[in-house]
């Protein structure tokens, strides 16, 4: 809750001593929670799909082989067929192969915005929460303007912002957005590590700053911020989806992402629904495995249940 | 060798409550401890109790320049502890020394048993040699009794007596002179406990060390300690050596602590004449004027409790006690009479500003 | 109370200047802008240096942004090169504002309305059946893209349930008073008009409420779940109350209040929402707005929906901290 | 596609009388002066309320006269004296004649300020040069004068072919002196980063065509005009036009399929045939603009090599591009016009596609490595390039078989893309146009005219030369010589030149109910709802 | 007959994927009217569990509760949720550890107090509000008119904890529970609350269940004290024998190697080895014997029953013979 009504503690040291480490007990109920492994299931499928798509899709994604068969005139596009067992798009490029080649640029968006908030949500946390005072106060200013703007409004303004967009500007877009949101669980659980007692036994030992922020403080405060880069990656796949569907995703989609094939057929929706459809069910399963994971990642290493 | 270890000096931790429109200003304090001296011998248990709040820890956390302290110093065998900067500061860390509460908590959960000993060594130039420091592990997990097979496992991995031991090892590995305990045993099991407050007391005798103990449980303190000192809200309002103290209590809070405490013991509870104390602890962030107590005190006297704060002074030897009035209350002159209770406003002490906006995206709105 | 209210509207101030300082200059060192706008493909060098001087784009860009800042006092923050272009841009916010109101609205009633008591069903029956598969339908509510889902809507629901699939046009058979479409037909007294209204916003609000619902849905299980785990509850019980009293009064009370907080914090998604949703469904609202804003640059427009996209977030996160003061006594008293 | 035409114009004839059309825009007119209008949304409204002194015959790109009954040049063709209409009456009710089409030249040659501003007069700028006071920037127009009520008097600095047809846009439309003057007409204002106008574009257009202003409904996003019931021809049939904006085309089909609207402009090619079979009547333009591929010759030199850029006409296969991606009634360009306008060479021969004729060529040039940089726009659809994208994924596909390397590059059209073709940074671009007019003039002369053109064709010598020629055509007052000179021109364009690559000829369609009659679809998207009828 | 037996009260939870776990383990005892019935035990022994099983509060899934708890002739655990519900409040009364957290944060004190009057007494609003201030006054909360207004967040610990005892007391239940009601208070403050209950105890004829770790607490108020290891009762006893003649090694234990105030200093402590994570379960042993020192073999083959033996209740087979000294500390 937001405001933390403190209990007192309680006076024994039992609780605590069932000789279980939260992550230990967390990944026992972990492996038996049917909710975590579907989730892990599909993102190892995903993931797996992904890294071998280039060797796995039949044929390029960008050759528009099927040409032929495309007649815009007639809203006509190539139909399902020995070896294009999805069809072709509306460029007449194979619809099954780009699927395939699809999951690995969405795997890049996911995990490049991912990594590069978490990268900037990382320093921008460590500075305020290990240096503290006016470096805290500027950074959480920072992060307040940032947080002042709805999170989506704010990938959009990105995207918008860019003179030549690309799968990297929108990769920024997506990722600028999370930078506060894991500066401030950063900086929120380093300020709770400053104040604990290991690492005020560090500091009383003698061991130098930067070596508690780097050995005590930053350790224990990445795991929020690990669990909560798992419900990002979901995320940063929507919205990337979002800001090709506003326009503002990667233009050149021979290497296409699923968030920019699902952007880029709005206007035949009730036309050929299946070449939303595909991309759509991709990106939900996907999300939904990340967003499992995360979350069921996330009970399980809530102190609060704990048992 | 002088034979006092410890002396502090009139120390004052204050902690600044801010508000303010824009920017912070700071509208008062939080006035945890005001104004303590006192000296540790050279080899002595030097105990410190006190109700909840009334600035134990924060005394000692100052002492170790864990907290700054706003006013005061610490002289550390002969050396102005509190005037200490940067490298010189971090190397007489060695000396003095810290167990704390929680032993969970005190400990890096990601840390090894061998890691957490071995982190001080390092930071102190101590770790010379491979075998060495093996060697020196070794001997610091017999001193506390674990077996020497902890050195590869996790804190969580043990007992909540286990990891006390754990953290005194670490304490003593630096070989300090001085070492504070924070309610070392407080958290422990009562059938615990013992095993630790016995541990303590043969490291005393085997390393010589100086311990100053910090505790809200009175019966611990008398057992482990030489000398006690009696904090109320910020100050010390009495110090003697431990029996002088629980014979002859001088300061009116003093009795009243003693005569609550529960004794396991029916024959003595049943003929145990109890002063109770009315109303609670005022809040350290506006403490009475005058003596400390004197909203409580049930042998308060007009107007002099009220103005003026006793200073501790020197009733008996080694026997201080801070009230006007200790004499005739010890000797019956002022009687005991009916205290009404007054209220105490909980609350507005220390409030976080609320961030600006709340979460900023889906997930981190589901993750309350 | 007070002071942390104007606290809270000087920082407000504070964010709005940085974040249209940081807009205006960003859309001052693009290509395009204005002059493209105007121009066209017909646009040559010279054309294009000639306006830029005469359009004082040429000057610095605090000079620049200092001149925006005096138009913006008097109210005229720029015409629209995209959306509505020749419109001013205050223009076609206030014009547009009523129907996202209006759409964000009901999409958020609707997520209140279904969130809270299944919330509190799921966490009830914490571990059942009812509880899993309405936390994965969440999961999956939010996991769908909204735009998508709002085509399958559209498409779905309006052949299968004859629904209307398009947002109001405008086009309200009932003379307007407030701009809120449902609103005047009721003050006119053409009741007609309002259910057509109301009808027009059923799918919009659905596709809109999907992901303020699962976030609503999610606190309040969550708080539920921890409200029942409190010991006051347990008090509640060992005093022997009906189960309706405490439900009510100790256990949803305390519950609602991350739930507040998060609705507050639902208005982000609603308005990120709403651009996604009110271009599906062509409601002439903000969202749509700046959805053509985005995809046409329209930076005057962009730059004054966003501020005021930003205002009204973080005053409604205000206000609902407010109210959040007023049913939580340990905040009022401070 | 003439015939086509026709039979719309047939069917026109017996409509019934009164009701509303309400038509989708895509967007809201800027204004309602068409003298400061610039696109499409804008004109399409004034041109329902406005006439010119001559006006183009529906259908066609051919001129004919409007306001004017006959005109006639003097022998230098710098001269043109307009016989008027009588019995014409302006909206407010003051009287049409010579007097007011001179206070209207005046009025466009005196613009002031702002009003000189390319984003406002465009149109003027464009075709008539610059105003008074101007020096630096001579102006076409000399004077006017008002011989007696019903004749105008029109002297030009210059001859060319473009007069009088230009007086057929509907910027050049005339307005009613005394509205101009009372809502204070001039009054253009540039403010911070655009430009206000005054009451009279905004509220009080005034013209004497067959529908009066009525209202601009911001609040529902609806422009609403009225019958004139004053007109002085064939009055209106409907009572209303309405044109509501529907800025997303899905939602414009919609809102058709709804019932909501009577038609819109523009539906996506894709959507022809189902808009057919629901009923709808899809009606194509006869198509009246040209697609290419640009070519920049400044930044690389292999550019500037004919044979390198007959490879990359050799290498893109126009035909089949032509089918799989444009609408219904798309035709390979083999020059940059369409067949309808005066100057077009049937004599040139269409290059066909030959993947083997390329590559030899590039090998030949010794460009067999060639990287260019290839530009398409994002954000973006013209009636000449219905989706970028896809175009884009074509033609860059066929120049990667000839073994080109494509670095592309996407700039949102209004975010960069033009900017960046203008200042010559792309190597190949898409880009097109549509006429304004069927003189060639309009089309070549827009393109080749000047040599530090898009194309960069002032690297190369020829260039300048064939500048040079367009001018001598354009300023030839002898109609059959001028057409003769542009066949030729165009035929250079195409053997010698090569400066771009022109891929087609695409028509644009326009979506109306089936009940909806009379309305003609025009090249120039010139339709009139005067003579419309519903029902 | 007593006014509260519990007989062989067990509670078993079972969770999905984990062994059952036995937390209270046939548990007996006794409550007369006006008696105060102690409950001691290390942190985990089923002090709580206890509690919760006698007032029905225990969850309904995961929970297995067996035995008999019979309060004035009817077995509680036999009664319907409804049924429950009429009796808790008005003929059992609880006091909860954490006088913070076991009162609502966003309902005036006033309220509730005044809720339990309504539901058990039927008075309405006002009437109830005016007993409620008599009930604060009772429980010695100065200015309680003001008081009833107020947050909890307002009153400080001890008041908090007085205003849970005038609810538990609200409608005059015959037997009240209190779960370590001074733990999280202050020592003196735990005297007040601890004086405040025994004389409220006496004046309305209330049984108490004091359940508590501290065994000074238990000394000064208990007539009969059962002490629990886990989760069944070791030993069980009248206070005085108890403290003077501790029988069981774990009660003798405990009183060993709690540091007294009134000892002199210096007097060694003895502590029990080990701690209650070593516990091994009762099913064919002594629990207790991996820590005893006076353990035999067949305390670790054997569960050893319940035996009376001269007024009191033991459950050891090797119990400590009066006037031994402690058993020397073993290092762990
Ligand atoms: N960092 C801090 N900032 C502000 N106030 C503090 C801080 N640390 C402690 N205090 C306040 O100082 C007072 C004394 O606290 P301290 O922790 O020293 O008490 P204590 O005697 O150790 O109590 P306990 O027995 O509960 O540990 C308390 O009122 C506390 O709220
Ligand atoms: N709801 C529950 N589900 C499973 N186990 C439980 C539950 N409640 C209590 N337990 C377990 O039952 C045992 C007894 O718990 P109980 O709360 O009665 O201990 P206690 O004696 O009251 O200890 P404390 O002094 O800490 O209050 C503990 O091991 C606890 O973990
Ligand atoms: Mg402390
Ligand atoms: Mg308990």
């Amino acid at each position: 809750m937001a405001l933390g009504v403190s209990k007192k503690e309680k006076i024994d040291g039992l609780a605590d001593s069932a000789g279980v480490s939260l992550a230990a007990s967390a990944w026992k109920r972990l492996r038996r929670s049917p909710v975590f492994i579907t989730g892990a299931v599909i993102i190892g499928i995903f993931i797996v799909i992904s890294l071998l798509s280039p060797w796995l899709a039949p044929h390029s994604p960008s050759e528009p082989m099927l040409i032929d068969q495309v007649v815009k005139a007639r809203n006509e596009i190539p139909p399902a067929q020995p070896g294009h067992p999805l069809g072709g798009d509306l460029q007449g490029r194979d619809f099954f192969s780009r699927l395939l080649v699809g999951s690995q640029q969405t795997l890049i968006v996911g995990v490049g915005a991912t990594l590069i908030g978490l990268t900037g949500g990382l320093i921008l946390g460590t500075l305020a929460g290990a240096i503290g005072g006016w470096v805290d106060s500027a950074v959480m200013r920072l992060v307040d303007v940032m947080l002042s703007l709805p999170s989506l409004l704010l990938a959009f303004s990105i995207a918008a912002m860019f003179a030549r967009p690309s799968q990297f500007t929108v990769i920024l877009a997506v990722a600028i957005v999370q930078i506060p949101v894991f500066a401030r669980l950063l900086r929120g659980s380093m300020l709770a590590q400053r104040h604990s007692d290991h690492v005020l036994a560090a500091t009383a030992l003698g061991v130098k700053k930067g070596a508690i922020v780097f050995r005590h403080m930053l350790p224990n405060s990445l795991s929020p911020v690990i669990v909560q880069s798992t419900l990002v990656l979901a995320t940063a796949i929507i919205e990337a989806a979002a800001l090709s569907f506003l326009g503002l995703g990667n233009p050149d989609d021979r290497l296409p992402e699923w968030g920019q094939m699902l952007g880029d057929v709005q206007n035949v929706f009730d036309t050929h629904p299946h070449l939303a459809a595909w991309p759509a069910v991709c990106i939900i399963i996907v999300a939904l495995g990340f967003t499992l994971m995360g979350e069921t990642l996330r009970e399980a290493l809530d102190p609060k249940n704990r048992r | 060798m002088s034979e006092t270890l410890v002396s502090v000096q009139d120390m004052k931790v204050h902690f600044p409550i801010k508000r303010g429109v824009f920017f912070d200003k700071t509208v008062g304090y939080v006035y945890a401890v005001d104004g303590v001296d006192l000296e540790i011998k050279r080899g002595e248990t030097y105990g410190l109790v006190g109700e909840s709040g009334c600035g134990k820890s924060t005394l000692g956390r100052a002492m170790l320049r864990l907290n700054e302290p706003t006013a005061g110093k610490m002289v550390f065998d002969g050396q102005d502890f509190s005037a200490l900067k940067g490298e010189d500061l971090r190397k007489m860390r060695r000396r003095i020394q810290m167990v704390f509460q929680d032993p969970l908590s005190s400990l890096d959960p990601r840390q090894s048993v061998e890691s957490i000993l071995i982190e001080g060594l390092r930071a102190h130039g101590m770790d010379k040699s491979k075998e060495e420091t093996n060697k020196r592990l070794r001997e610091l997990l017999s001193a506390v009794g674990l077996p020497h097979t902890s050195l590869r496992k996790y804190p969580h991995e043990f007992s909540g007596g286990q990891r006390q031991r754990i953290g005194i090892a670490r304490a003593l590995a630096l070989e300090p002179d001085l070492i504070v305990a924070d309610e070392p045993v407080s958290a422990l099991d009562v059938s615990v406990q013992a095993q630790v407050v016995n541990l303590m007391e043969e490291l005393q005798q085997q390393f010589g060390l100086t311990y100053l103990v910090i505790a809200h449980d009175l019966a611990v303190v008398k057992h482990i300690s030489d000398r006690v000192g009696v904090m109320y809200l910020g100050g010390l309002v009495e110090e003697a050596a431990s029996e002088d103290l629980y014979e002859e209590p001088l300061h009116p809070y003093t009795r009243a602590l003693l005569s609550a405490i529960p004794v396991p013991d029916p024959v003595v509870e049943d003929r145990r004449e109890r002063i109770l104390l009315a109303g609670d602890l005022p809040s350290p962030a506006n403490p009475p004027t005058g003596c400390r107590f004197h909203t409580r005190c049930p042998w308060k006297q007009a107007s002099r409790c009220d103005t003026e704060r006793p200073v501790l002074r020197e009733l008996k030897p080694g026997h201080k006690v801070a009230c006007h009035y200790a004499e005739q209350i010890r000797s019956g002159e002022i009687q005991p009479h009916e205290v009404k209770p007054i209220l105490i406003e909980e609350g507005d002490g220390l409030t976080p500003d609320v961030p600006l906006v709340g979460p900023a995206s889906v997930t981190e709105a589901l993750n309350p | 109370m007070l002071r942390y209210t104007i606290r809270r509207l000087i920082q407000l101030v504070g964010v709005v200047l940085v974040l249209s300082l940081l807009l205006f200059s960003w859309m001052r060192l693009l290509p395009g802008g204005p002059v493209s706008a105007l121009l066209g493909d017909r646009s040559t060098p010279e054309k294009a240096a000639e306006l830029t001087k005469q359009l004082g784009l040429d000057q610095p860009i605090f000079i620049q942004y200092f001149k925006f800042l005096g138009r913006a006092a008097t109210g005229d923050f720029g015409v629209s090169t995209g959306v509505q272009p020749g419109d001013s841009a205050l223009d076609i916010f206030l014009q547009r504002f009523p129907a996202t109101i209006e759409l964000s609205f009901f999409a958020i009633i609707i997520a209140i309305a279904v969130g809270v008591p299944l919330g509190y069903l799921a966490a009830k029956r914490r571990g059942g059946w009812f509880d899993n598969f309405s936390v994965i339908g969440s999961l999956i509510g939010v996991a769908v893209p909204v735009f998508f889902l709002a085509y399958v809507l559209k498409d779905a629901a309006s052949v299968g349930l004859g629904l209307p699939s398009q947002g109001r046009q405008g086009d309200i058979n009932a003379t307007r008073v407030t701009g809120f479409f449902t609103l005047d037909g009721i003050l006119t007294g053409e009741f007609d008009a309002t259910l057509d209204a109301l009808e027009h916003l059923i799918l919009p609000s659905i596709a809109l409420a999907t992901i303020p619902f699962a976030v609503i849905f999610r606190i309040t299980r969550a708080a539920v779940l921890d409200v029942l785990d409190e010991d006051f509850v347990r008090t509640a019980e060992s005093k022997g109350l009906t189960a309706s009293v405490i439900r009510r009064r100790h256990v949803l009370r305390n519950a609602m209040l991350p739930v507040v907080t998060t609705i507050g914090l639902q208005t982000g998604a609603l308005l990120s929402g709403a651009v996604l949703t009110e271009k599906v469904f062509s409601i002439p609202g903000v969202g749509q707005a700046l959805a053509i804003g985005f995809e046409r640059r329209d930076y005057p427009v962009l730059l004054l929906l966003i501020i005021m996209a930003t205002i009204v977030y973080v005053v409604v996160n205000l206000l609902v901290d407010l109210s959040y003061a007023l049913i939580d006594p340990r905040i009022r008293t401070r | 596609l003439s015939g086509c035409a026709q039979s719309q114009r047939d069917s026109g004839g017996g409509g019934q009388q009164g009701g509303t059309l309400t038509f989708g825009a895509a967007g809201a007119p800027k204004l309602f002066d068409p003298f400061y209008a610039t696109d499409g949304e804008t004109f399409r409204v004034a041109r329902q309320m406005y006439e010119g002194l001559v006006g183009f015959k529906p259908g066609t790109a051919e001129v004919e006269p409007a306001l004017a009954d006959k005109y006639e040049p003097s022998a230098d063709g710098k001269t043109w004296t307009f016989t008027l209409k009588e019995n014409v009456k302006f909206h407010d009710g003051t009287a049409f004649n010579a007097e007011a089409v001179c206070f209207n030249f005046e009025r466009w040659y005196n613009q002031k300020g702002a009003g000189q501003s390319d984003a406002v007069s465009q149109y003027w700028l464009d075709n008539f040069g610059g105003f008074k006071g101007t020096p630096d920037k001579p102006s076409l127009y000399k004077s006017c004068t008002a011989k007696d009520a019903k004749t105008a008097v029109i002297e030009l600095n210059e001859v060319t072919s473009q007069f009088p047809s230009v007086l057929g846009f509907t910027s050049f439309s005339i307005s009613s002196p005394e509205a101009l003057k009372k809502y204070d007409a001039d009054n253009v204002q540039a403010a911070g980063d655009a430009f206000t106008f005054p009451a009279y574009a905004n509220e009080h257009p005034t013209g004497t065509g067959p529908f009066k202003f009525g209202k601009y409904d911001k609040a529902n996003n609806t422009v609403e005009l009225v019958r004139n019931d004053d007109y002085h021809g064939s009055k209106a049939k409907l009572d209303k036009i309405v044109f509501k904006i529907i800025p997303d085309e899905t939602a414009r089909k919609q809102a058709l399929k709804a019932g909501d609207i009577d038609g819109y402009d523009l539906p996506n090619a894709a959507d022809w045939a189902g808009l057919k079979s629901d009923g709808f009547n899809v009606a194509i333009r006869p198509a009246f603009n040209v697609f290419y591929v640009g070519i920049n010759q400044k930044n690389n030199p292999k550019l500037a090599d004919l044979k390198v850029r007959q490879a990359l006409m050799y290498a893109i296969n126009r035909e089949q591009l032509v089918k799989s991606q444009l609408p219904e009634g798309a035709k390979v360009a083999t020059q940059f016009m369409p067949d309808t306008v005066n100057g077009y060479n049937k004599s040139i021969t269409e290059v066909k596609y030959d993947l083997d004729k390329a590559k030899s060529l590039l090998a030949e040039a010794g460009a067999s490595d060639l990287t260019l940089k290839f530009y398409w726009p994002s954000e973006v659809t013209r009636p000449y390039m219905p989706s970028p994208k896809d175009l884009f994924g074509a033609i860059s596909g066929d120049l990667q078989k000839a073994g080109i390397k494509i670095d592309v590059v996407t700039k949102p059209w209004n975010g960069g893309y033009l900017t960046d073709v203008d200042q010559g940074i792309p190597d190949l671009f898409l880009l097109g146009w549509t006429g304004d007019n069927g003189t060639a003039h309009n089309w070549v002369g827009t393109f080749f005219g000047r040599t530090d053109n898009r194309f960069n064709t002032g690297v190369s010598a020829w260039g300048n030369s064939l500048k040079d020629d367009l001018a001598k055509a354009n300023s030839e007052p002898d109609e059959a010589k001028r057409t003769a000179l542009y066949e030729e021109i165009n035929k250079k364009i195409m053997d010698q030149y090569l400066p771009a690559i022109p891929i087609s000829h695409s028509p644009p369609a326009l979506v109306l109910k089936s009940d909806i009659k009379g309305v003609v679809p025009s090249p120039l998207t010139d339709e009139k709802f005067g003579p419309a009828s519903k029902g | 007959m007593a006014l509260l037996e519990v007989r062989d009260l067990t509670v078993v939870f079972q969770r999905k994927g984990e062994e059952p776990f036995r937390a209270v383990d046939g548990v007996s005892f006794d409550v007369e009217p006006g008696q105060t019935v102690g409950l001691v035990g290390e942190s985990g022994c089923g002090k709580s569990v206890t509690s919760l099983a006698i007032m029905g509060l225990l969850p309904k899934r995961g929970a297995k509760i067996t035995g008999t708890v019979s309060y004035d002739g009817t077995d509680l655990l036999k009664l319907s949720d409804k049924e429950m519900r009429d009796r808790r409040g008005r003929d059992l009364g609880m006091v909860f550890q954490d006088p913070l957290s076991s009162l609502n944060p966003v309902v005036p004190i006033g309220l509730q107090v005044t809720e339990v009057l309504e539901r058990h007494r039927g008075l309405a609003r006002k009437e109830a509000m005016i007993e409620a201030k008599d009930l604060l006054d009772k429980v010695g909360i100065p200015d309680p008119n003001r008081r009833l207004k107020e947050y909890p967040h307002q009153l400080s610990g001890g008041m908090r904890q007085r205003a849970l005892i005038a609810i538990a007391l609200a409608c005059r239940p015959k037997l009240l529970i209190a779960d370590e009601p001074t733990t999280a208070l202050d020592v003196t403050i735990q005297a007040q609350i601890l004086s405040l209950m025994k004389e409220l105890v006496q004046d309305l004829g209330t049984a108490l269940v004091m359940i508590t770790h501290d065994l000074g607490v238990v000394a000064g108020l208990c007539d009969e004290v059962n002490v629990l290891y886990g989760g069944k009762v070791v030993e069980k006893a009248m206070r005085h024998p108890l403290f003077a003649e501790p029988r069981h090694p774990y009660t003798h234990g405990l009183l060993a190697s709690i540091p007294r105030l009134d000892a002199a200093r210096h007097d060694k402590l003895t502590p029990i080895k080990g701690s209650v994570a070593d516990n091994i379960p009762w099913t064919s042993a002594c629990a207790f014997a991996p820590r005893c020192p006076n353990a035999l073999d067949i305390c670790r083959t054997e569960t050893p029953a319940e035996e009376d033996q001269l007024g009191r209740l033991l459950r050891c087979h090797n119990p400590v013979v009066p006037g031994t000294p402690a058993a020397e500390e073993v290092s762990v």
